[in-house]
Parts: structure tokens; C-alpha cells; sequence
């Protein structure tokens, strides 16, 4: 369970939020909505714990995630505006390199055929520079598949990608919940999980 | 030796005082004029942005 | 009494406080200046070595002592800024490091000086003098990251990184300088310690009172202006007579 | 397979690096042209006399190092951190710091290294003779690792920074002076026939010291860069 208890970040001298409180339980996906500015990726960014919050805390099981330290990792994904993929690389190398930095040996097989669910078979073995941008985000997105992380935190998931592929994600997120995962995200695009209720929080 | 070698060794004091005692005052003056300037602008500054706030 | 130092580490407080020590301390400097040049200049002797140019050093030596405390100093308060999170130390490092960069540079520029008379060069690579070289350059590190840095509190952060690492260098970079400087046999700033006379002492302890205390003067005179650039946000700044007027 | 060692860790992130270093290996080349490149203007400006040369390489040598890692240092994390893979080896379950030993490791290897076995070569070039040249190279194997730690602090401080690179060498420059010093001074003394194991026993000491306390501040000073 992840709560967030009366948190407040700010950018510079400009507060972005303050006494931001919710809660997230197994099988709960949250969007937080905002104009641009409004502190989305910072929020998103205090929860991974790249940015430290002025006031407040965010709790994971009961416990602050101050103090669970490196631990805590281990429990979350993060996908963020960047992709994280190497150009150099290929697609098989740079999910098989995200999925070991986050503990997860995976097997040539194993990471082929995340890939083909992402519709990018026979392009595991090209360097991603030859790819296209949509291309890339799905080699990007393919960790959600690999990944054993209860809780998702995804900025802008959907960008970039065609119909096919923002259907695909709803089908992984609805699996992911229906697992007793948990997801928060940010999108300019409408999501729409079957059977689950998109709870919102919206920063103003 | 060169002219100022020899005016050195023929007027040490002077030396001293010039070259050590007046630059190190110079420095310290020069100092003492940054932080008041420094406080004029942001004072200023901070002025324009109240005035700035107000009128919205 | 106890004296509530948490009530002082508030930027309001202090920036009051500042405002009330500052003439005090610009004072009192300016006094002891006065006393210590007379007493350098008209009652210490002339040594029998070096002549007149010795006075140099009752500038020389203290400038010297002070860029390195004030070093320290500013590494002590980055320090508590990073760990403790308080606003106020990181204001005070970021304040001290122009006045140590002075400092230094004023101990290198009068040990040039003084090299000239001495060995008839300007500048020889004497263990002091290239220590204090290097950390003229550190305070300019420390300075150029704070300054190239948007985002204040990014800023203070990692220049207070800087300096800490530095700190701990510093002791390094003397001790290597040092070997260095008698392994190829380089000159040494010496002031013919045997027969330091009492009044060469007295100048030299009294103009290092009035350094400590200009240097007091001018920080807390510059921490006044970052607070209130800070703190520019804040009511209590809105509110002071000086900002209203 | 759940939980990955420390050292695995470690593996994975030299590993890793290593494979992109391979994939580009024309900085590599780079920078080990600079390098060469540097040292070989020195007797253009100084002049042909072997007796002067022979006495300014071990100099020469090292000024040259140090600037040659300033450059390579400047790539360090930023590749990294424009693509976004740096926000995920924070996101890692292992401490930050053994992925910044890591890469601190990788970067030796492909920028430092280099420059130690192309040593030799340099010197031949300034007329040192083998026993002085020995000590040279014992001396840049031990120190050029120092010269990344200390380059790692920086590189995690200036990343992202306008002018990053200059400010970098700003920085990084005057902590590596003792570095210089004990690697020249080494030279030195097998030249004028003394031994050289203290200064390479402080060398080693310094070594020991940034292995232990850099990864951690290069990784503070990531997570500070990162906000």
C-alpha cells in the first residue's frame, strides 16, 4: 500500500503542491491531472525519491520510504519522459541490462517474446538508433512486462505510440492490477482500464 | 638591477606601505563597495517585485 | 542563561541580529587596524636581516591564516547545511567564500612582495605560497559551481559537497606541497623566528584580530543580502522598514 | 533469480559500460590522441636537448593524464543522464554507490588504462631510461584510478551544467595536485638513485582512501544533480 500524507514540493521559489494526501491499494491505478507546470512529473519523481519532499512523507506497508532506503526499489517501476534505452544497443541488450539492474536475470527467450507482445519482432537484434521513436518507447514499455514490481509509476506512458499499442498497455495494466499491482500515472491521452475504476487526483 | 630594484631598496617604507598596506585597504574597500551594491540591487529588486505583485 | 540558538538560525532573526552586530565588529576592526599598523610601523624595531620589508608580514601572515580558517569555516557550515538542512549555514558558506578568496589573494599578493626584496624574484615556489595558490583555486571551484547552478538549493548542495571534499583535501594538498616544495630544495618563507620581538608579535596578533573581525563584518554584511534575495517570497521581508521605504 | 550480489552488480555496471565503450570506439581514441598528441608538443615548445627532456617527462607525463581524463571525464555520467538510464540505476535495489564504482572502474579502463600502456612509448620519446620509465608507469597505474575517483565527484557535481566540462577541470584540477606531485616526485627519486617506495606506498595510500569514500560522494553528489 503506498500513502502519501500531507506532501509538499516546490520548484525554485514557486510552491508546485502542498498538503497532498492519498492512498493506493493493491489492485488501485490513479491518474494525476494538472496543466502543465502543475508538478505531475515532480510528484511522480518524490515518489521514486529523486526529488525530496519540503513537507510530508510518502509511506510504502506502513513504513516511511526514507527509511526503507534502497529497498523500496525494488517495489516500484518508473517510467519516465526518457526512455533510459542505450542507441548503441540493442533492444534485446537494453531489456535485458534494465531488467538486471532491477535484480531480474532474464533469458534471451524470455525477453524475445516480451518483445514480441510489443509487436517488435525481428527488430531485437538492431541497434535502437535505427528505430523509430514509437519504436523506442515500446522497447521502453517492454519492462512492464519483465518487471515484478507492485507498483508502477509511469509519466506520460501512452506518448508517442499508435492504437494498437495504447491498447496493448491498457491490457498490461489491467494484468498488473488484477495481480494486486498498483499504478499511478500521468496522460494527455484518455485510459481506459475494463472493469476498473480510474481513480484521479488532480494538482492545480 | 632595474630602476625599481633600486627604488625599492632606497625607500623600503614606502614600498611596504604602497605595494602591501594600501592594496590590501584598496582590496577590502573595494569589498566593502560589492556588498553594499549587492544589497542596493536586491533591496531595489525585491521593491519592483512587491510592486509588481500589488498591481496584479 | 541558555540561549536558544535555533531561535538565531531562523533567517529572520538573524538577519536582524546581523544588522544590529555588524557596526560593532566594522568598528572595533577598523580600531584595531589603527592600533596594530602603529604599533608595526612605530614601535616594532627594524629587523636586523630583512630591513623594513619584514613589515610586510604583519599583513602577509594573518591574511594567510585567515583564507585558510575561513575555509574551514565555510566547510563546517556547508556541512551543517547539507546534513541538518538548514537554510541559514548554507547562506553563511556561500557568504564567507568571497571574503577567504580575498584573503588568499591578498596572502599571495603581499608574499609576492615580499619575495621581490627577498630573493629578487616576484614569485618562488615556496611551500606557503603555493599552498595558498591551490586554495585560492578551490574557493574559485567553489564559487564558480555555486554561481553556475540555477536552482539555489541544488546549488548550495552540491557546492556544499565541494567544499567539503575539499576541506578534507586541503590538509593533503599542504602535506604533498610541502614535500615537494624541501625535496627540491625551494626557498622557505622564514621571519627570523629566533628573535621575533614582543612588539613584532603584538602588531601581528592585533592585525589578526582586526582581519577576523573585518571579515566578521563583511559576511554577515553579504548574508544579509542573500537572505533577503532568498527570502524575498517571505512577509516578514515585506514588512522590513528598509524594503518598504 | 532474485537478488543480485554487490560484486554482481559491480560486474553488471562494468560490463555494461564496457560494452558501450566497444561500441564507440572512437573516443576512446580521443582521448588517448590528446594524450599523445600533448605530450608530444612539449619538445616543440621546449626544445630538442635530451638532457632537459629526460628531466621534464615525468612532468610532462603526468599534466598530460590529468588533462587527457578531464576531457573523458566530461562523458562519464552524462550520456547517462540524457537518456534517462541514470534516473534507472538510481532506481536500483543496490546502493548507488557501487553502480558509480562501477562506472568510475569502466571509464579507467577505457580512458585510463590506455593511457598507462601508451606510456612507455612517450617515454622512450623523451630519452627515460627503463628502470626510471618503470617507476613512471607504476606510478600512473596507481594514480590514474585517483585521477577518475576524484574526476567521478566532479563529473556527478558539474552534470547537466552550461559549461560543464571547463568548470569540471575548475574543480577537479587542484584536488588532484597531490596525485601529481607523489607520481612525479617517484621519478625522481629513482633518477637521483633513492627509493622510490614511499611516495608510491602514499600513492597506493591515496588510492585506498578514494576507493573507499568517492563511489559514496560521487553518488551524494549524483543524487543532488538529479533533483
Amino acid at each position: 500500500m503506498l500513502e502519501v500524507s500531507n506532501l509538499a514540493c516546490s520548484r525554485g521559489d514557486q510552491r508546485l503542491f502542498s498538503g497532498l494526501s492519498f492512498e493506493l491499494h493493491p489492485g488501485q491505478i490513479m491518474q494525476v491531472q494538472g496543466e502543465n507546470g502543475s508538478g505531475k512529473t515532480t510528484l511522480l519523481r518524490t515518489l521514486c525519491g529523486f526529488v525530496s519532499a519540503d513537507e510530508g512523507y510518502v509511506a510504502w506497508n506502513g513504513a516511511q520510504v526514507a527509511s526503507l532506503g534502497d529497498a523500496f526499489h525494488a517495489e516500484i517501476l518508473y517510467l519516465g519522459h526518457l526512455n533510459a534505452i542505450k542507441d548503441d544497443l540493442s533492444a534485446l541488450e537494453n531489456l535485458k541490462i534494465s531488467a538486471a539492474f532491477s535484480g531480474i536475470t532474464l533469458q534471451d527467450a524470455a525477453v524475445k517474446s516480451a518483445l514480441r507482445r510489443l509487436g517488435l519482432k525481428g527488430r531485437e537484434l538492431l541497434p535502437c538508433k535505427v528505430l523509430s521513436q514509437g519504436q523506442r518507447r515500446r522497447v521502453a514499455l517492454a519492462r512492464l512486462l519483465v518487471s515484478d514490481a507492485r507498483l508502477w509509476i509511469l509519466d506520460e506512458p501512452l506518448a508517442a505510440l499508435d492504437v494498437r499499442a495504447v491498447a496493448l498497455i491498457q491490457e498490461l495494466i489491467a494484468e498488473h492490477l488484477s495481480g494486486g499491482g498498483m499504478a499511478i500515472f500521468t496522460t494527455h491521452q484518455p485510459l481506459q482500464i475494463d472493469g476498473m475504476t480510474v481513480r484521479t487526483l488532480a494538482l492545480s | 638591477m632595474t630602476g625599481l630594484d633600486i627604488w625599492m631598496r632606497e625607500n623600503p617604507l614606502t614600498y611596504v606601505w604602497l605595494g602591501s598596506y594600501a592594496f590590501a585597504l584598496l582590496i577590502f574597500v573595494v569589498e566593502l563597495v560589492l556588498v553594499r551594491h549587492k544589497r542596493k540591487l536586491t533591496l531595489e529588486q525585491i521593491r519592483l517585485l512587491r510592486e509588481a505583485g500589488e498591481e496584479d | 542563561m541558555a540561549i536558544n540558538w535555533f531561535k538565531y538560525s531562523a533567517p529572520s532573526t538573524f538577519y536582524a541580529l546581523a544588522g544590529k552586530l555588524i557596526p560593532w565588529f566594522a568598528i572595533s576592526a577598523a580600531m584595531l587596524f589603527a592600533v596594530g599598523l602603529y604599533i608595526g610601523f612605530f614601535v616594532a624595531p627594524v629587523d636586523y636581516q630583512q630591513g623594513e620589508f619584514y613589515r610586510i608580514i604583519f599583513i602577509h601572515v594573518p591574511a594567510s591564516i585567515l583564507s585558510m580558517f575561513l575555509y574551514l569555516v565555510m566547510a563546517v557550515y556547508a556541512a551543517l547545511g547539507l546534513i541538518f538542512n538548514t537554510r541559514l549555514s548554507a547562506m553563511m558558506a556561500t557568504a564567507i567564500a568571497p571574503t577567504g578568496a580575498l584573503f588568499a589573494f591578498i596572502s599571495l599578493w603581499t608574499g609576492a612582495l615580499w619575495g621581490k626584496p627577498m630573493w629578487g624574484a616576484w614569485w618562488v615556489w615556496d611551500a606557503r605560497l603555493t599552498s595558498e595558490l591551490i586554495l585560492l583555486f578551490l574557493y574559485l571551484g567553489y564559487m564558480a559551481l555555486h554561481s553556475s547552478i540555477d536552482d539555489p538549493r541544488r546549488a548550495d548542495r552540491a557546492s556544499a559537497l565541494l567544499a567539503i571534499v575539499g576541506s578534507v583535501n586541503v590538509p593533503i594538498i599542504y602535506f604533498s606541497v610541502k614535500w615537494w616544495n624541501t625535496l627540491h630544495q625551494g626557498s622557505t618563507i622564514k621571519f627570523s623566528g629566533t628573535s621575533m620581538h614582543v612588539a613584532m608579535q603584538q602588531a601581528m596578533f592585533i592585525m589578526l584580530a582586526a582581519c577576523w573581525l573585518y571579515a566578521i563584518a563583511i559576511v554577515l554584511a553579504r548574508v544579509r543580502s542573500v537572505i533577503l534575495e532568498r527570502e524575498r517570497q517571505t512577509k516578514w521581508v515585506a514588512e522590513l522598514p528598509e524594503v518598504r521605504a | 533469480m532474485k537478488e543480485l550480489t554487490l560484486f554482481g552488480m559491480l560486474k553488471l555496471v562494468v560490463q555494461r559500460d564496457m560494452t558501450l565503450a566497444m561500441r564507440r570506439r572512437a573516443d576512446v581514441l580521443t582521448t588517448l590522441i590528446f594524450f599523445v598528441m600533448v605530450v608530444s608538443l612539449f619538445p616543440l615548445g621546449v626544445g630538442p636537448e635530451m638532457e632537459m627532456l629526460r628531466k621534464i617527462a615525468p612532468g610532462v607525463l603526468w599534466v598530460a593524464a590529468l588533462l587527457a581524463s578531464m576531457l573523458s571525464l566530461g562523458r562519464l555520467f552524462s550520456a547517462d543522464h540524457q537518456d534517462g538510464t541514470l534516473e534507472q540505476m538510481m532506481l536500483t535495489p543496490q546502493p548507488l554507490a557501487v553502480i558509480v564504482l562501477g562506472k568510475i572502474i569502466a571509464h579507467w579502463m577505457v580512458s585510463g588504462l590506455p593511457l598507462v600502456l601508451i606510456a612507455p612509448v612517450l617515454g622512450i620519446q623523451f630519452d627515460m631510461q627503463m628502470e626510471t620509465l618503470g617507476i613512471l608507469i607504476l606510478g600512473l597505474l596507481l594514480g590514474t584510478p585517483v585521477l577518475s575517483m576524484i574526476g567521478g565527484i566532479g563529473a556527478a557535481l558539474t552534470l547537466g551544467l552550461r559549461g560543464g566540462g571547463v568548470l569540471l577541470s575548475l574543480l577537479v584540477l587542484p584536488l588532484c595536485i597531490p596525485i601529481l606531485i607523489f607520481g612525479t616526485a617517484a621519478v625522481d627519486a629513482v633518477a637521483t638513485g633513492l627509493s622510490p617506495v614511499s611516495h608510491l606506498s602514499l600513492l597506493g595510500a591515496l588510492l585506498v582512501l578514494a576507493l573507499t569514500f568517492a563511489p559514496w560522494v560521487a553518488a551524494q553528489a549524483l543524487r543532488i544533480s538529479m533533483e
